[in-house]
């Protein structure tokens, strides 16, 4: 459309009270109007409601509208919505343009209403200035492979692959270990409906190896990970043999390990029989323990709700560079300790010392702890233990327990009892320490293959916390299970069949569209330097005959290839440098 | 055709989730809301953790996609009322109650809410604010459309003369739809423990003893108070905040005797909302366990402990006294760590109440033939390996009305999408 | 209506103006008791500290001898009436304890069946004979008092074994204000005399018994009206102990429910039993005495 | 811990979850420092034996079961206290007036008697005899219970 004169509406919103009761509105309406090519103007309580949306298609038809300007919160949630209201207003919606007139004016300067007023005009303003020079985008549309991978073949690994085989999509599981089952494999029984492991990951693995439309492949590695959302390139490899699969969606089911603690720590390491859960498990399940011991002390939290992620840790990583802030907070934690807290460890001591309450009822088993962390219907778990007599201690992060030998040889545990402000001394047999599930080392690996980042805890980061807990910000790869944090099998099982569901949207609807926000290489003017191969996290510039290329699927828009072209020969469509000159110069230009 | 269509009943976040995945996904979707409008409890949050987003502002543009998609029909104000057939193939029959308004004329715009004469508390802002007769629960209401209470309304006729659009139907009757559906996801979520039970605490004799979910309200910039935290009884700042975990909850009594989950984590949320509106407040929090699991949250009790100061006392305080002339509550808990005895003043006193199964719970599931659990809550098939299947074929569920397994907000979500995969495993089975 | 007279050690022995207001009020509203011979102590909180299977078969022989005579229990005491309540509902429901006492019972021809309930004097008032029955019996009203009705831990705590009549603080006020006085709400009124303590811990007692009469002093109350005769001791002759000790001075008459009754109903007290009350009465009721 | 757990009043110690609201809403446990049922659990709980029974500490309880009516759990404080006290007693920790009362009992069937006076008056006004004829009985149960001989013994 060359190139009918640039008509603007800008559409400010009050939010409530949130902007409203800070920026004085409908001044900063009035101003707009002043602003060159603002054709209109007007004012919403709430422009996201259905009446704002009604109110913005409305005027793009009466006044001709041709650019749409909407001054509230952040893009970052709403403008999809607002980018929508436009197509149905028969306008492309790389004509809108947003100014954050929440979070970066309201809510920061909510005690300076008149300069929160002024900057909300400024905000318009630039925002007035770059809508000038928007053009009209057109976005890629993406074949999607009805095939997917998922990485790991724990229980969520497996739940998921089934869930997609069973809608009739090819899977391809793959697991580094042997055999299939993953951590839980290592489980004797599991809480809180106390059945047998094998009872019901024997019959789930069957089921998978059954399935026609799984393939299965143990001792298996990825190598490398090409391609993008829809058309994955996944080179697997097996025992040496390399194998070439193409899939539509990636699910990371990879899981996490119980952590170990350090030689020393707790006399671990140093007195025989002091052990994790995760041993005790594997004791108990064995009948390693013969003799009825007279005492087993448990300790909750080792290794677990210590330290932080100091901000120096994650100081000047950027999200991509994944692989180096894993590898130093897992060094730092190593000795330091893991700040979160795991969640599991509560109920897996509970469920231990059940176990041993029923082999052995004249044993005591004590429970160190902080909290009960026994959520949900878990809390009658707690309580079944305390009807078997098992003691719960409380202790405080001043005085922690201490292990020392006892005169009679065995070990003797020092604990305070903070709930009668007591000291205990408890000659036992065994000491059980529960530790945290933290993440594994190859999900450095997995995560720089992948182009995920990583959150401070050390997990892999999903796309939203609260809002999309199993996507991640690549589209078409999903996390299940314990990639992205500490969860037991039930939690697994759900987060393993709702990253399935998100893979099927993709694959039933077998094709998709994309930003059109991508890098645009001039080939008269690029000289096949390769600085922007090099710098591009997401792999989407390649040398071809002298001359780069964006594969536009894989380009996230990031901008980091245009600033480092030294022949300024990359343009970041609908972020074009006349678009961001004009903003900047409106930016420093004072209100007219 | 019935085998490609899904009904969901509940619209809170986690039918919300289901809906769109199965829409997106190419299904018919039927999403039945027995209130004015979808959001649920979600939309009565003021903001969520971590992100600190203002729960509305995160949930509207979900709400608006269910209005907005092709594949997803809304009936709200409505409920279910009848099922027939098997899965693949339901008959189930949707009572639609009348709203005396015609959804399809009314633009929403107020006009008639403006003039009606009757007032009568908001049940959205938990009795706090006040709405008309015809209202809309809440400024982002979906769909955008007012409804008419007939219980309160007294027949003045003002809003049909006031609207515009001629929307307004006071003869509007009720009526019963088939739907055909090859599946059905139940998500009606929860109702809290009525704290008026546990009367040493005084909640509704004590105007100043409030749940957590009415200080939300007060908390919220589109809340009764336009977000300015102030005390029921006289309007004034409070200046020292009390929090009282477990009431309700862990309570063998009234056999709610689960942890409720959520209460520790947004109890810690608010206050430092608190803090960050009052930096001056003193919010202590009273607490048996403190249950802050899972991802990020230990790290962010740390900060309000260290950073705002929040106080954290491990106890459960036996009885609340309200000085009759000041208004201002006297809290008795033992600091169980110290083994001391006490008592402090408050200005104001949160509770904490048990999440319960909804009231209508029980009849939805018997209508459904579904079984509850002990407390009440949808059973699931196997809590270990289809959570989110309830005993019947092809009834699914999700979200909190399967009980406090779900956490949070992501949890329901996670919910919601893996009830569209269930759904999508049993239609497409190949 | 006819009940097993449960009359207990205290009353008899220090308490007599109590039994003889009893004797004398409720056949005027149909009721007749009758003596339970050779009925032995409820087996109060005092034994029940010693030995557990000594409370539950005391308890049970009374509570049989009840059941032989196949009348239902009235207590006067709290102490009693929880002590005989608490037994014949466990043992109602626990056979397997049930034997154990019984084989003890048998030893003396004794069997306890559990056919009857236990009653005390507020249920009987109120449950049976019906409160309308009362009101009509008053013939002369006490007017213009401010009373504190004292109800007595063991009337209504613990609810949930409370169940077989509904009780609480509003029946007992309601049959209060059928004798005209006002019966003003007071704080913690559900809380202890500190009865309990006397002869344990004599001092702790007085401090609680400190607190209750403080609370009915802030909400100017007149007189106390007691049921339980325990709590009656602690709040009478607790003030002069309180006075002796602390040295201050409360001087609320206590006055038994029953007595109040009485006096409603048009009876007049006799002067020992005026003076059985060890803060006069007199001033507050000169009237009517 | 299992003593006292083990016993038909003692069984909710088991249950205690440490809340503190019984500490909070005992009328004594305000008074003093030296009583507080809460804590009293926890020393059962971890078995504080010396501690507890020897002591004042399970005497402080007036009984008056508010405790009851408030724990969330069912752990009846109150309860539990008559199962520590049973305990106490058996070392020999037994207040003068409990004693006192438990030897009246044994003697005579009640724990306070009449004196001379009051038994004259009860005959003036024709009341019912105050009589000891269940003593024989009474005698025979308790022996077989074994209170005979702690009321012998202390």
């Amino acid at each position: 459309m060359e190139e009918e004169e640039p008509r603007i509406g800008v559409f400010i919103c009050h939010c409530g009270v949130n902007i409203g009761g800070v920026v004085n509105v409908p001044q900063v309406v009035k101003y707009a109007k002043t602003l060159p090519n603002v054709a209109y103007s007007e004012d919403n309580i709430y422009t996201c409601s259905e009446a704002g949306l009604a109110s913005i298609k409305e005027a793009v038809k009466k006044h001709k509208l041709n650019r749409v300007i909407v001054a509230s919160c952040t893009p970052r949630t709403h403008e999809p919505l607002f980018r929508s209201a436009c197509r149905e207003a028969g306008l492309n919606h790389y004509l809108f343009e947003m100014a954050n007139i929440r979070e970066q004016c309201s809510w920061v300067h909510a005690h300076q209403q008149e300069k929160a007023t002024k900057k909300a005009k400024d905000l318009v303003r630039m925002a007035a200035a770059r809508a000038t020079w928007l053009r009209p985008q057109e976005e890629p549309e993406l074949e999607i492979k009805d095939s997917s991978l998922v990485i790991g073949g724990g229980i969520a690994g497996m739940t998921a692959a089934l869930t997609l085989a069973d809608q009739g999509f090819q899977v391809y599981l793959v697991e580094k270990e042997p055999e299939l089952g993953g951590n839980v494999r290592r489980l004797h029984l599991l809480y809180p409906t106390m059945q047998e492991t094998r009872a019901f990951l024997e019959p789930t693995i069957e089921a998978v190896k059954a399935n026609k439309h799984i393939e299965t492949l143990t001792s298996t590695t990825l190598s490398d990970v090409k391609g993008y959302v829809g058309n994955f390139k996944v080179t697997l490899d097996r025992k040496g043999e390399k194998k070439d699969i193409e899939v539509g969606t990636i699910i990371v089911a990879c899981g996490a390990m119980s952590y170990t603690p350090p030689k020393g720590l707790y006399q671990y390491g140093v007195f025989p029989n002091i052990v994790t859960q995760l041993e005790m498990d594997e004791l108990l399940r064995n009948g390693k323990i013969q003799k009825p011991p007279e005492r087993v002390v448990m300790i909750q939290c080792v290794g677990a709700r210590k330290g932080e992620i100091r901000a120096v840790d994650l100081a000047g990583f950027p999200k991509s560079d994944t692989a180096r802030l894993l590898a130093k907070i897992l060094k730092a934690k190593k000795e330091e300790g893991w700040p979160y807290c795991s969640k599991i460890c509560c109920m897996n001591a509970i469920k231990n010392a059940i176990l041993v309450k029923d082999k052995f009822p004249e044993t005591d088993v004590t429970i160190l702890y902080g909290d009960v962390r026994v959520y949900k219907e878990y809390e009658d778990f707690y309580s079944l233990a305390r009807e078997k007599q098992v003691r719960f201690v409380k202790h405080i992060e001043e005085v922690p327990p201490e292990i020392a030998e006892s005169p009679d040889g065995r070990m003797s545990v020092m604990a305070y009892d903070a709930l009668s402000g007591r000291e205990m001394h408890l000659p036992c047999d065994w000491v059980v320490l529960s530790t945290p599930l933290i993440p594994h080392k190859e999900e450095v690996i997995l995560a720089r293959m992948l182009k995920i980042p990583i959150s401070s805890d050390g997990f892999l980061m999903e796309a939203h916390v609260k809002l999309r807990p199993v996507d991640t910000q690549m589209d078409g790869i999903f996390l299940a299970g314990a990639a992205s944090g500490p969860k037991d099998v039930p939690e697994s099982i759900i987060s393993a069949k709702a990253a399935a569901a998100r893979a099927a949207i993709l694959m039933a609807n077998k094709k998709m569209s994309t930003e059109a926000l991508t890098s645009v290489v001039d080939e008269d003017e690029c000289f096949g330097c390769g600085l922007c191969e090099e710098i591009c996290s997401y792999g989407a510039h390649y040398l071809e005959e002298g001359k780069s290329h964006t594969i536009a699927a894989l380009c996230r828009g990031c901008g980091a290839c245009a600033a480092e072209c030294p022949r300024r020969a990359i343009t970041m469509q609908h972020f074009t440098d006349d678009q961001v000159l004009a903003q900047i110069k409106a930016g420093l230009t004072e209100e007219v | 055709m019935a085998e490609k269509s899904v009904l969901v009943v509940g619209g809170g976040i986690s039918g919300i989730q289901a809906s769109l995945d199965l829409a997106t996904r190419g299904y018919k979707v039927y999403l039945v809301e027995k209130s004015p409008s979808i959001g649920g409890r979600m939309a009565q949050l003021d903001k969520t953790f971590p992100t600190m987003d203002c729960s509305m502002c995160i949930l509207a543009p979900k709400m608006i996609d269910c209005s907005h998609h092709h594949n997803v029909q809304l009936l709200t104000y409505s409920e279910v009322k009848g099922i027939k057939g098997s899965p693949g193939s339901f008959v189930v029959t949707v009572l639609r109650k009348p709203r005396y308004v015609d959804e399809t004329k009314c633009t929403g715009c107020g006009t008639c809410a403006d003039h009606c004469p009757v007032e009568v508390p908001n049940e959205f802002d938990e009795q706090l604010g006040m709405r008309k007769a015809i209202y809309m629960p809440f400024p982002q209401a979906v769909p955008r459309a007012v409804t008419i209470d007939k219980v309160n309304c007294i027949d003045c006729g003002l809003c049909q003369k006031m609207c515009q659009s001629g929307a307004v139907d006071l003869k509007m009757e009720a009526k019963e739809v088939e739907l055909n559906v090859g599946a059905i996801i139940v998500s009606i979520g929860f109702d809290l423990f009525d704290p008026t039970q546990i009367p040493t605490y005084g909640y509704g004799r004590y105007k100043n003893v409030v749940t957590a979910l009415e200080l939300e309200r007060l908390l919220c910039a589109s809340g009764p108070t336009g977000g300015h935290l102030i005390r029921p009884s006289d309007g004034k700042i409070p200046r020292k905040i009390a929090f009282i975990q477990c009431v309700g909850s862990r309570d063998r009594r009234f056999g709610t005797t689960y942890c409720s989950s959520i209460c520790c984590k947004y109890s810690v949320k608010d206050a430092v909302l608190i803090k960050e509106h009052e930096p001056s407040t003193t919010v202590s929090i009273y607490y048996i366990d403190l249950r802050a699991f899972g991802k990020g949250f230990q790290e962010f009790v740390n900060r309000a402990k260290s950073e705002y100061g929040v106080r954290f006392i491990r106890s459960s305080p036996g009885e609340i006294k309200e000085d009759p002339a000041t208004k201002s509550l006297t809290v008795w808990y033992e600091d169980t760590v110290a083994g001391r005895i006490e008592n402090q003043e408050f200005d104001l006193v949160v509770l904490c109440p048990a999440l319960v199964p909804r009231t209508d719970a029980k009849e939805l599931a018997k209508v459904l033939g579904a079984s509850v659990d002990a407390y009440g809550f949808f059973k699931a098939a196997n809590i270990l390996t289809n959570p989110v299947d309830t005993t019947v074929p092809g009834i699914f569920a999700c979200g909190y009305c399967l009980g406090p397994k779900t956490g949070d907000i992501p949890d329901s979500i996670m919910q919601g999408s893996a009830t569209a995969a269930r759904v999508a495993e049993v239609l497409e089975r190949v | 209506m006819k009940y097993a007279f449960f009359l207990g050690c205290l009353i008899p022995a220090r308490e007599l103006s109590y039994e003889v207001s009893v004797r004398k009020v409720m056949p005027e509203l149909g009721v007749e008791l009758v003596d339970m011979k050779g009925a032995n102590c409820c087996a109060p909180f005092s034994i029940q500290s010693v030995d557990y299977s000594s409370w539950m078969a005391l308890a049970a022989r009374d509570l049989a001898i009840a059941e032989e005579m196949g009348m239902d229990v009235m207590t006067l005491c709290n102490d009693c009436y929880e002590s005989l309540l608490m037994v014949n509902n466990i043992l109602k429901r626990n056979g397997e304890l049930r034997n154990k006492v019984n084989e003890l019972l048998s030893e003396v021809g004794k069997e306890f069946k559990g056919k009857i309930t236990v009653k005390n004097l507020v249920d009987v008032l109120y449950g049976d004979v019906g409160l309308s029955k009362v009101k009509k019996a008053i013939k002369e009203p006490i007017n213009g008092i401010r009373v504190g009705a004292q109800p007595g831990c063991h009337l209504t705590k613990p609810k949930r074994i409370h169940f077989e009549i509904l009780r609480g603080f509003s029946e007992l006020d309601s049959l209060v204000q059928a004798t005209g006085v006002e019966s003003v709400p007071y704080e913690r009124k559900e809380m202890c005399c500190g009865g309990p303590l006397r002869d344990i811990n004599d001092d702790m007692a007085r401090q609680i018994s400190r607190q209750k009469l403080s609370a009915l002093k802030e909400a100017e109350v007149q007189a106390i009206v007691t049921v339980c005769p325990f709590c009656f001791l602690q709040l009478d002759l607790g003030q002069l102990e309180i006075k002796r000790h602390f040295n201050e001075e409360y001087n609320l008459p206590v006055i038994h429910f029953i007595e109040l009754l009485r006096l409603g109903m048009g009876m007049k007290l006799e002067d020992w039993e005026i003076k059985a009350h060890r803060i006069p009465i007199t001033e507050l009721l000169k009237d009517r005495l | 811990m299992a003593e006292v757990a083990n016993t038909p009043r003692g069984k909710g110690v088991l249950l205690c979850i440490q809340c503190g609201r019984c500490s909070s809403s005992c009328p004594v446990a305000r008074l003093t420092e030296e009583h507080n049922p809460r804590r009293l659990m926890e020393m059962v709980i971890m078995g504080f034996k010396k501690e507890v029974l020897p002591h004042q500490l399970p005497w402080y309880c007036l009984s008056c079961f508010t405790c009851l009516d408030r724990c969330p759990q069912g752990g009846d404080v109150g309860e539990v206290m008559f199962a520590i006290r049973n305990l106490a007693v058996r070392q020999g920790n037994v207040p003068a007036g409990v004693a006192g009362q438990a030897k009246a009992l044994y003697e005579t069937t009640r724990v306070i008697n009449p004196v001379r006076s009051v038994l004259d008056k009860r005959e003036s006004l024709g009341f019912s005899k105050i009589s000891n004829e269940g003593l024989e009985e009474v005698q025979k149960i308790l022996k077989k219970t074994g209170m005979e001989k702690i009321v012998s013994s202390t």
